[in-house]
């Protein structure tokens, strides 16, 4: 079962929390419904069938049960994996994420570890009720202690998932929601790579755009559409949010000059404030147009009939790339 | 009357594996807080048996005129009927989602019609029956499910908060509420929906301890319809949830929550405990939900057909029907005039919903703040130029 | 008592708290032992005294439980003005301050407004325990539907409080606990700024400084450090952070064309990341350095032994205000 | 026996005005739960009056040798001791802050030393007692109080996990670990300290919902020291909080938390109910905060000194030490040499403190993640050059 022509980004992670779980009987799945329905994604289907009960946990409906029991679990040894229903949903659990799992292992001075995998489905475009189609990365980022990471296809949805749940790190495992379906090639004995480094998706000369998650799909699409226009864009894919990759980052703008950032959850404080700061610091000299972003507005997530209009598509996508190539 | 739910309890599960089986036995210990007796546990009010006879229960009594229970049973159908057509609008594509309330009628229009005008409700998001008594339209209901809003109606003219989709979060609202209407010296109450699954969130066990440490005229109507979404409720609890009042200081009660006259008469009892200023209770209307979790769930893969079967046969309209037939409170004419309102009805929510129009797209940045944010204007003005730029794209 | 020559901080809110209390009976307060003890910092003292414990609440210690509460009594029509004892604690109600408190005017298209003010002691300085000394403003700030103000002295946090707490919108109001005892003049019959608007602490030429809350009178000494160097330093104490003023700002800019920005959360994603973006793009022209930020680490706030390293202090902002003119 | 504290509520709140005053009478109803009468809710197990006296009680009884007597007794005498001289350090300005146990002895110690090694401890900030009995050297506790660290020592040295400062979250760890340990297979036991303040927080609830329905092998140990900082217990709850159990399915008993014998005894039988796979029990020891909520507390804003001395009749040490005098467990010579081992202590503990350094400033960039990350790396290098720039300037 090394390798998978066609494997969705759902299933990815499924096998990958199933490898996971063979190769390490510690590693427990737990949350709502994650039993015998396998999840209202399925992206645990058949886990407890497989593994039994005392692994595959259905849990109370409670978040910060939920995580704050995963935490005692792994203080015992355990590496739990949690699954957050939807976005919307993480923040009766956000006490026991910022002021316990974030800062346990500090405040142990290193003497206790608490490898806890929070996995969150996240992000619009699937026509869903309030709640079900936010972006919340940012309120977690900017906790030290966490880290965040969120795939765009399916073989990083596998490798990603391994590495979070190896990691004695607490880590938030962002799933973009609307590509659970898209499907990829996936080697599960290839030498993937490092968590934490953002990979360049799409190489190009003009103008950078990145982006994580849901997000690279629609850059790749833009980049397309400005090949033709003659513009050549390069697409950064992140992968990691905390840390974020600005390495990646700034050796891209060093060659193209120009950036522009695009995720779904809001402008205004979200990850593309802080590479744009930063980016801006390291190549202050480099930069022959401010760095932009595209994101969502200062508004709560719209109801489903105006998503189109509050995510950033193609247009708006292209939109700053005219801005900032005409600079 | 007082019956035993065992039977119920056995056909819901089948037994043997629950959570309970493993249960510790009840402590013999005299200064230990003793786990109820079984019988205890099991206890639950019922007025009007499934098989549609009257019965009386010593605490409980209820007196309703012919056409009351009538219209007790014109609210079940007509409500089931509206359900009915949201499940199929979301089939045709109408609606993006629909969660559907069938077999919670009862418990619905029991405790809904239990309720002053000036009582406020604050709801889950499949309380359609006491939307329905409040005389909330229908089809205002609809907007969320069709993504057009995110709840469609003024609160404050039908006294029905918005419906609340994080679950818990409004028995929080519903207590601060009430403890409004106290301050204020008015004798309403405030009745607060939530599931047997939201029982396990923090924020309802912090709204009893809220409501009763200020004995605020609360009542809380938990739904259980044995259900939240894959997971019956004894991952939720190992003992009934009713009982969970007593630990914070208020009564809990067990009703048959497919018992239409039940449901009232206990909620009536309850709403007057608030009004008198005896403070909170717990209501637990032992229900089924007889559907799938919202038209996205797929139940067959976490519950087997005989438990539903079970269940259909202590249908809340079923019984009442029968009960107003054999009473001759109603005729089959009135059953006639009955299902043809439900039809109309049926068809003005078909209409309304599919001329349902999309919001314009300026809605995003409108209702943020009620006193403006500079930042909202900016966004907007910016958005409108960006689209604006299009429509002279295709001007020129 | 319309001139208080010096008053101190927490006095003024306590004052202003009185004020709003006697011109409006909706007007309630509540929190964990805000009552008899008058709250740990003592904002509330005298007030359950004067106004009955019908208006000063003391509640059970549960965070989501008052913010949650404190909704449905707005929803009452009572505008309920809500202690979170420290910083640190406020993660309990984060799930209602965001999900419901945030969002419930959007969600009723405007039919009912929630007009509760969230108080929160914060930031370092004061030496105390875990979670007493944080800074979490940008987590808030991120969030729609919140408004998010911090006054640096007497006379604004008199006003920004009777603004606040007449706003129909939710606010949360950051007190500065480590300026509670300094002294200002209030005037309670001046015409206040507006709530939402920044204001020029220290004229300046070369360089802009940018704080709020605790560090404005951090940049303040450092531009009289700078001015004996011969560096003019423009201080601008921004007093709101959602939204910002962000023409203020950019005007500040046109004319220094540097810009430093100081506050005592962490830098990453801290609420400098987005003015620094923000003013990037608007005054890129104008600025002559790339805008540099001074804050906390990427780590769990230290122990107190260590808060002198870790808050930025005189030393620090002159070193970026240094780095910046050196460009 | 089982005795009324009736008397000592009544001299701790003066009486009238609590807001259990305004308790809706029991209700009568069969169906709903009933309020337990006023004579059960005031039980509490003691075994130790606070005159000294030795009494039986039906359920829990207790044999311990004279030298197991006088270990209690030592436990607490050098607890308070410990505690006193942590007071004074901060008095002195060796600590920024210091949470005093005082009058809390007897439940820490009777409840700390009913734990196996192998049982796991999940504290709140003042379980000095408890970690005492751990066997954490003391001083290790006055790190966080000085602020040098957040948790100066290896929680699985002694399986007395660290201090949790946000209130009721520890609870939820302690669960947790209990399903660890279920799933280990072992028939180790986890204790998880709270206060009569932390019984109103959501986690604590949640914690007793996972606990009933994993069957989890945890103690709730709530220490009812009648205040939460400024707000009596009334502020929390409108029945014993003991109680509180029984609505998640699992027994609550209240004991007399200054009575080390009880508390001794209580613990264990509840620890052995977790063993035997019976599942959580909520134990409330009624005891008082005899000192400031901390040193930065003033309490004469907010109760009376008739209170307290009411309470100090019933000091937990006071009454084992008649006991062991009467009863010739210990002479004046031993009771001399245990105040001499507490002199000891002090001096250590002072001498310790005095002298423990302060952290390097580049701490503050260790131990926040366990495999590192790379703004952490770049901002610790940054703050190295920072702090280099100014040794170089001196050098220059
Ligand atoms: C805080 C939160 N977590 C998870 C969900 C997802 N969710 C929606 S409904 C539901 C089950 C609710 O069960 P119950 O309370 O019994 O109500 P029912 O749906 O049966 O009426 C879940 C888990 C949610 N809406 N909010
Ligand atoms: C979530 C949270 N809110 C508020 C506080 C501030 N605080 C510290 S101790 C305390 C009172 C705790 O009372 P109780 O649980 O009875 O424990 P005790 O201090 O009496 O031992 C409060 C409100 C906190 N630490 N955590
Ligand atoms: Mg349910
Ligand atoms: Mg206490």
């Amino acid at each position: 079962m090394a390798v998978f022509e066609k494997i969705t980004l759902s299933k990815a992670i499924n096998e990958s929390l199933r490898a996971s779980m063979e190769a390490d009987p510690k590693v427990l799945v737990m949350g709502e419904d994650v039993g015998k329905l396998g999840g209202v994604f399925r992206v645990t289907d058949g886990l407890q069938k497989d593994f039994g009960e005392e692994r595959v946990i259905d849990t109370p409906l409670a978040e910060s049960g939920i995580v704050g029991t995963a935490i005692g679990m792994a203080l015992r040894g355990y590496r739990p994996v949690v699954e957050i229903q939807f976005d919307g949903f993480v923040f009766p659990a956000y006490d026991q994420i910022v002021t316990q799992l974030a800062k346990m292992h500090a405040r142990a001075l290193g003497k206790v570890k608490v490898p806890v995998v929070i996995r969150i489905p996240y992000g619009g475009g699937i026509g869903a009720v309030e709640h079900h189609s936010e972006s919340p990365e940012a309120l977690f980022a900017h906790v030290a202690g966490l880290k965040c990471v969120s795939p765009s296809n399916a073989s990083d949805a596998y490798w990603m998932m391994r590495q979070a749940i190896e990691s004695d790190d607490p880590v938030i495992y962002f799933e973009p929601k609307r590509r659970y379906h898209d499907k990829g090639r996936l080697d599960t004995e290839a030498i993937p790579d490092p968590l934490h480094k953002a990979r360049v998706a799409q190489t190009g000369t003009d103008l950078t755009l990145a982006a994580y998650g849901p997000m690279v799909k629609v850059c790749l699409d833009a980049a397309k559409v400005a090949a033709e226009e003659g513009k050549s864009v390069e697409v950064l894919d992140l992968r990691t949010i905390s840390p974020i990759d600005f390495d990646a980052v700034q050796a891209s703008v060093e060659r193209t000059r120009r950036l522009v950032i695009v995720h779904e959850a809001p402008v205004f404080l979200g990850t593309g404030s802080e590479i744009a700061a930063r980016i801006t610091e390291r190549c202050f000299y480099h930069l022959e147009a401010p760095v932009l972003r595209v994101g969502g507005f200062h508004a709560p997530y719209p109801p489903s009939r105006l998503e189109d209009e509050y995510l950033p598509g193609l247009d708006r996508v292209l939109d700053a790339v005219d801005r900032a190539l005409a600079y | 009357m007082t019956v035993e739910s065992t039977a119920a309890r056995k056909t819901t599960r089948g037994g043997g594996k629950r959570a309970t089986a493993k249960k510790a036995s009840p402590a013999k210990k005299k200064a230990v807080a003793p786990a109820p007796a079984e019988a205890e546990q099991d206890q639950l009010v019922q007025l009007l048996t499934p098989e549609g006879e009257r019965v009386e229960h010593p605490e409980y009594s209820i007196d309703l005129s012919a056409e009351e229970l009538r219209g007790l049973y014109r609210d079940m159908v007509l409500t089931r009927r509206f359900d009915a057509e949201a499940t199929t609008l979301q089939r045709q594509g109408e609606l993006g989602l629909w969660a559907s309330l069938l077999g919670q009628e009862a418990a619905q229009i029991g405790s809904g019609r239990a309720l002053r005008d000036d009582d406020y409700v604050f709801p889950t998001y499949r309380e359609h029956g006491v939307a329905w008594c409040r005389g909330v339209d229908p089809t205002n209901l609809l907007g969320m499910f069709r993504g057009v809003n995110n709840g469609g109606w003024d609160p404050n003219s039908n006294n029905f908060h918005l419906y609340t989709i994080v679950i818990g979060s409004q028995t929080l609202h519903a207590t601060g509420y009430a403890m409004g209407v106290q301050k204020d010296g008015a004798d309403s109450a405030v009745i607060a929906y939530f599931g047997d699954g939201a029982s396990s969130q923090g924020d309802v066990a912090e709204s009893f301890t809220f409501s009763a440490v200020y004995n605020a005229p609360v009542v809380f109507f938990c739904q259980n319809n044995q259900w939240a979404i894959s997971e019956p409720t004894e991952k939720q609890t190992r003992v009934p949830l009713y009982q969970r009042a007593r630990g914070y200081g208020f009564p809990g009660v067990r009703v048959d929550g497919n018992d239409v006259l039940a449901c009232l008469a206990v909620t009536k009892a309850a709403l007057e405990r608030a009004r008198s200023g005896e403070g909170p209770t717990l209501v637990e209307a032992f229900t089924y939900r007889m559907g799938a979790h919202t038209t996205s769930d797929d139940p067959s893969r976490y519950r087997r057909d005989e438990e539903r079967e079970a269940w259909e046969a202590k249908d809340p309209i079923l019984r009442l029907r029968t009960y107003l037939l054999n009473e001759g409170f109603a005729d089959q004419a009135y059953l006639d005039s009955v299902e043809e309102e439900s039809e109309a009805l049926g068809k003005r929510v078909r209409e309304v919903v599919r001329a349902m129009p999309d919001p314009d797209n300026m809605a995003i940045f409108e209702n943020i703040y009620a006193d403006g944010h500079a930042l909202v204007d900016e966004e907007r003005a910016q958005f409108a130029a960006y689209q604006a730029s299009f429509v002279d794209a295709e001007e020129n």
